[in-house]
């Protein structure tokens, strides 16, 4: 018996998300490569420079936003359904939210699509951040917002789950799956308000021409209160994964069950009063609450680093179960020819690479050597691009057997795709952090200028456009052999009973040693509302209290 | 892998094993390679190397670029002046406008111009198209000539090729083309 | 009490008369690749605690490189 | 650690002169010709009886003003103080490989002073997008020996 037989239900609603996920993934990955070779000058056959803008609106749209919610949907549907052992209380509000998401994500997508047929005036070339007063298509806002609110009725669903296991089961801890899920949600509402009340209050009365004039430091200021727990609602779904699954694929147990609810209680009570990092070089915001956000964004790498451990060990701890010994010979028992087990495992030391670059963002006046350089770019596509995509395609590997009930076919080429991710994404980032420390900037079709040239600190400057070429090259390979792997596996794997070991040991440390509080689900959310008053009421405003589109800039078409 | 309870012969068992030692020498040693490389670099220049001055090397001698100002057909009696070189973005639209001015003496001589065609950034050729050639003749003469393209949005005209006829120094009537590389050519924003 | 995937164990189970909440055998000694169980009071992650401590001293290290050397080095700054 | 990267910004900022820019003053941004920023340009003050510059400078779609037609051109060794807004769109004004990197918002001002301690060039790149001819948005900085810096071009 697999997942697929007990839930078939939830099944299916989890599948649905993971199509949607991976056709997204897959253009918005066709359009990163073609990127690549246009703003490296290796190859600019395909679209103008003008164009270039409208691919980058995708590819950030549709893999930042689209693939990851898309995703992490279908994975919490499969983990909150197995854990409360309940499929979904009603599949008509289930469904509802799926489509109403596609629809959002359809009507998303064809506005920026709409940039690359001639005369268009369908367009949203505005990159995933649509700072105004730049202005895209309102079916572009619009679709975003109901991408957000069918987000807000999935959360509400496996709430409701949740609600009515709590009544059968009053005495017991919450399971592991489902605390991790409903903590990132909660964390999601928290964040979402602000881009809820930029998009909805702000941009789609603007650009529906019912207001003129805007003052873009506001929507800007909303737009990171969001934009930054934003990548922690990426990332936790990534450790999602390696708390509950990876120590399990690595021959061991979970640590600890009390780390593990810690680190989600501190994400949610931090993820947000942290935004003003993306705004040190900003005018209009004080010293003060730049060095506020600084010192809240330094503190969640204290959750950071407690995962780190926890997750090591973890796998440590199945490693020597294998027979590891040693102080770092047991790393070689890990099971190195297990897809699964490779792609968390490599996308875990990126994210050490990549948590150190993010120090440097985080750090208010160094920031400034590398702010809106290309480096930032190469920052997160180590921590998004890889800690959290490489975790979701190779944990593919293992949840969609039991969501087909099909045995995965290709091994061997599924067992290269994780390296060949990992090998070219260290070739395009490490060229793209060296570049940002040159001062390339990031979001540029032609990063060549006449009147000066960009003096690398060792290298030249061709030699780094042609890593991040070849880098490109090589994750656009590994994307291909993984949705090959996944479409071959789904459509013509060998059926049967049982395709994967899906069993989950339990926490060497389980939850009876968890201290009761962490359960408290009221006092953290409240506490985690206060935490972002503190950071934001004031700034905010100081921003409206001369008028909330005041100073006011007029749209300009993007 | 746990799943597989296979009775793989040790053949199979051997070559997976060289797979992925393989794949754990490319897939993670080159990367650690290439980190490590850059980390040496990076201290090497930045500590050891400090007082060096790096000799920046002397740029190729480009062709000069021609931009606002400038004159074509130099050499000939009737040079032409590049007036106005600008591209207008507006809503819709990525419009290339260009204006060149003839010497008065033109009165007495006819003149033909004729854009022939453009080459963009992006590579693609633009053809002349309508209404790109001008005859000047005498008494109605346009001291000035304006034309516009409409471009795909974001391309950039790299290479004009313009020709002229015109009456020679020995009193005969020829055709000559000029290659122009463009320089920068000013983009701005056109609020209509 | 945590259950995690409960009712596909017992499923599992050779013994389907089972109520038990734990599975008869536990998940290493039904697993033919893992040599011997560890509990929780034998485990030392000796190994994380190394690699741990090579990371901090890495992310030190090149902490005060990029702070003192690239970025107080890269003048003009902002100043005021 | 994290105290210790916290520790080692402060002190970057304190005792080594590694600021940011703050909150300084908002603007309408359809209408600088009434501002300094009408006649945007270099401008000689005195600030403690030492003679100082304030440079103004609009980025707009899709160049710097002054900077792209025609080069900031400022003394070196010398306290420069860059006011910098936007009347359309968000631009970045990033002085390439140096620690100047500041956005330009409409409706603010980014205000920055700064020392350039040797004569050289420097690039000035636009480093936010702002449409679709972003990537043409550069200017130049010319820093020329306090000696030699030619005082005619100043603006009023």
């Amino acid at each position: 018996m697999t997942f697929l037989h007990q839930y078939p239900k939830a099944a299916k609603v989890a599948k649905a998300n993971f199509i949607v996920a991976f056709i997204a993934l897959a253009i918005g990955g066709l359009f990163g490569f073609i990127q690549a070779l246009h703003r490296t000058d290796v190859f600019r056959g395909f679209f103008n420079s003008g164009e270039y803008y409208t691919l980058l609106t995708g590819h950030g749209v549709l893999l930042a936003l689209i693939f990851t919610t898309f995703f992490i949907a279908g994975l919490f549907v499969w983990g909150v359904t197995r854990s409360l052992d309940r499929e979904p209380e009603n599949m008509t509000f289930t469904w509802s939210w799926f489509w109403l998401m596609t629809i959002g994500l359809i009507m998303t997508a064809v506005t920026i699509l709409g940039g690359l047929v001639p005369d268009s005036s369908i367009r949203a070339a505005v990159l995933y951040t649509f700072y105004p007063p730049l202005q895209a298509h309102p079916a572009f806002y619009i679709g975003l917002a109901l991408v957000i609110v069918a987000s807000w009725m999935a959360g509400a669903d496996w709430f409701w789950s949740y609600n009515k296991w709590r009544k059968n089961h009053p005495d017991e801890r919450i399971p592991i799956l489902t605390f991790m899920a409903l903590f990132t949600m909660m964390m999601w509402y928290v964040c979402t308000i602000g881009v809820a009340v930029e998009v909805v209050g702000l941009l789609i009365p603007w650009s529906l021409g019912w207001v003129t004039e805007i003052e873009p430091l506001l929507p800007r200021t909303l737009f990171w209160y969001f934009g930054h727990a934003v990548v922690y609602f990426w990332l936790l779904p990534a450790y999602y994964v390696w708390y509950a699954i990876l120590p399990k694929l690595s021959g061991g147990r979970l640590f600890s069950d009390a780390m593990t609810r810690i680190v989600f209680v501190i994400f949610l009570l931090l993820s947000t009063p942290v935004g003003y990092h993306h705004q040190y070089a900003d005018p209009g915001i004080s010293v003060g609450f730049k060095f506020y956000a600084m010192a809240t964004t330094m503190l969640l790498l204290l959750p950071s680093l407690m995962t780190l451990f926890t997750v090591v060990a973890s796998m440590e701890h199945g490693a020597r179960q294998r027979g590891g010994k040693g102080y770092l010979k047991w790393i070689g028992k890990l099971p190195w020819d297990s897809p699964a087990f490779v792609g968390c495992a490599l996308a875990g030391i990126m994210f050490a690479a990549g948590g150190f670059s993010g120090m440097i963002n985080a750090s208010m006046n160094i920031n400034l050597l590398i702010h809106n350089t290309i480096w930032v770019p190469g920052h997160f596509h180590l921590t998004v691009g890889t800690a959290v995509a490489l975790t979701f395609m190779a944990i593919s590997y293992w949840l969609i057997p039991q969501l087909t009930g099909r045995k995965l076919k290709f091994k061997t080429l599924a067992l290269i795709q994780p390296y060949a991710w990992f090998l070219g994404m260290t070739l395009m980032s490490n060229a793209m952090h060296r570049a940002g420390l040159a001062g390339v900037p990031r979001r540029t079709a032609e990063p060549q200028y006449s009147g000066f040239e960009f003096e690398p600190i060792f290298g030249t400057m061709a030699e780094m456009d042609w890593q991040i070429a070849i880098g490109g090259t090589i994750l656009t390979i590994s994307l291909i052999l993984f949705l090959w792997v996944i479409t071959a596996s789904w459509m013509g794997g060998e059926k049967s009973d049982r395709p994967v070991d899906d069993y989950i040991p339990e926490p060497l440390s389980g939850a009876e040693h968890t201290p009761k509080i962490l359960d408290n689900m009221k006092l953290w959310f409240a506490l985690a509302i206060i935490l972002v008053l503190l950071a934001y009421s004031f700034p905010l405003w100081e921003m409206i209290s001369d008028g909330i589109f005041e100073p006011g800039a007029l749209p300009r078409p993007s | 892998m746990t799943e597989n309870h296979s009775n793989s012969d040790s053949d199979s068992r051997n070559s997976s094993k060289r797979l992925v030692k393989i794949l754990v020498i490319v897939g993670i040693g080159i990367p650690v390679l290439v980190e490590l490389m850059t980390l040496f670099n990076l201290i090497n220049v930045q500590i050891f190397d400090d007082e060096e001055v790096q000799e920046q090397p002397e740029p190729v001698a480009e062709v000069r670029q021609v931009t606002e100002g400038d004159t074509l057909f130099r050499d000939y009696r009737f040079p032409v002046t590049i007036e106005l070189l600008r591209i207008n973005v507006s809503a819709q639209e990525w419009r290339f406008e260009l204006g060149l001015s003839v010497p008065d003496s033109v009165d007495r001589e006819p003149l033909e111009i004729e854009l022939d065609s453009m080459q963009l950034n992006s590579g693609k050729i633009l053809a002349a198209g309508r209404n790109r050639s001008w005859n000047i003749q005498e008494g109605h003469t346009p001291p000035r000539i304006q034309a516009e393209w409409e471009l795909p949005n974001g391309d950039i005209p790299g290479t004009l090729y313009i020709s002229s006829f015109q009456q020679m120094q020995n009193d005969t009537a020829s055709r000559v083309q000029q290659e122009v590389p463009l320089g920068n050519i000013p983009v701005r924003y056109n609020r209509e | 009490m945590l259950i995690i995937n409960m009712p596909d164990e017992t499923s599992h189970s050779t013994d389907a008369n089972s109520n038990s909440t734990e599975p008869a055998k536990s998940w290493e000694q039904r697993n033919p690749e893992i040599e011997r169980e560890i509990t929780i009071d034998e485990y030392q992650p000796t190994g994380t605690l190394t690699l741990t401590l090579l990371y901090f001293a890495i992310v030190v290290l090149m902490w005060i490189f990029m702070y003192f050397v690239e970025f107080a080095g890269n003048a003009p700054s902002i100043i005021d | 650690m994290i105290v210790f990267f916290i520790a080692t910004v402060v002190y970057g900022f304190v005792a080594m002169d590694l600021k940011v820019i703050g909150n300084y003053e908002t603007i309408d941004p359809q209408n600088l010709s009434d501002t300094p920023f009408g006649t945007p340009g270099v401008k000689e003050v005195t600030k403690n009886g030492a003679t100082e510059y304030e440079v103004y400078v609009q980025t707009l779609q899709f160049a710097f003003l002054p900077g792209t037609s025609s080069p900031i051109t400022v003394p070196a060794d010398t306290r420069i103080t860059f006011y910098i807004t936007s009347p359309d769109v968000l631009h970045g004004f990033d002085v390439a490989g140096t620690n100047l990197n500041t956005m330009a918002i409409p409706g603010q001002i980014s205000k920055f002073t700064t020392i350039f301690p040797e004569a050289r060039e420097y690039g000035i790149v636009c480093n936010e997008y702002c449409g679709p001819a972003h990537h043409i948005m550069e200017g130049k900085i010319e820093v020329v020996p306090k000696s030699e810096f030619d005082k005619s071009n100043l603006v009023e």
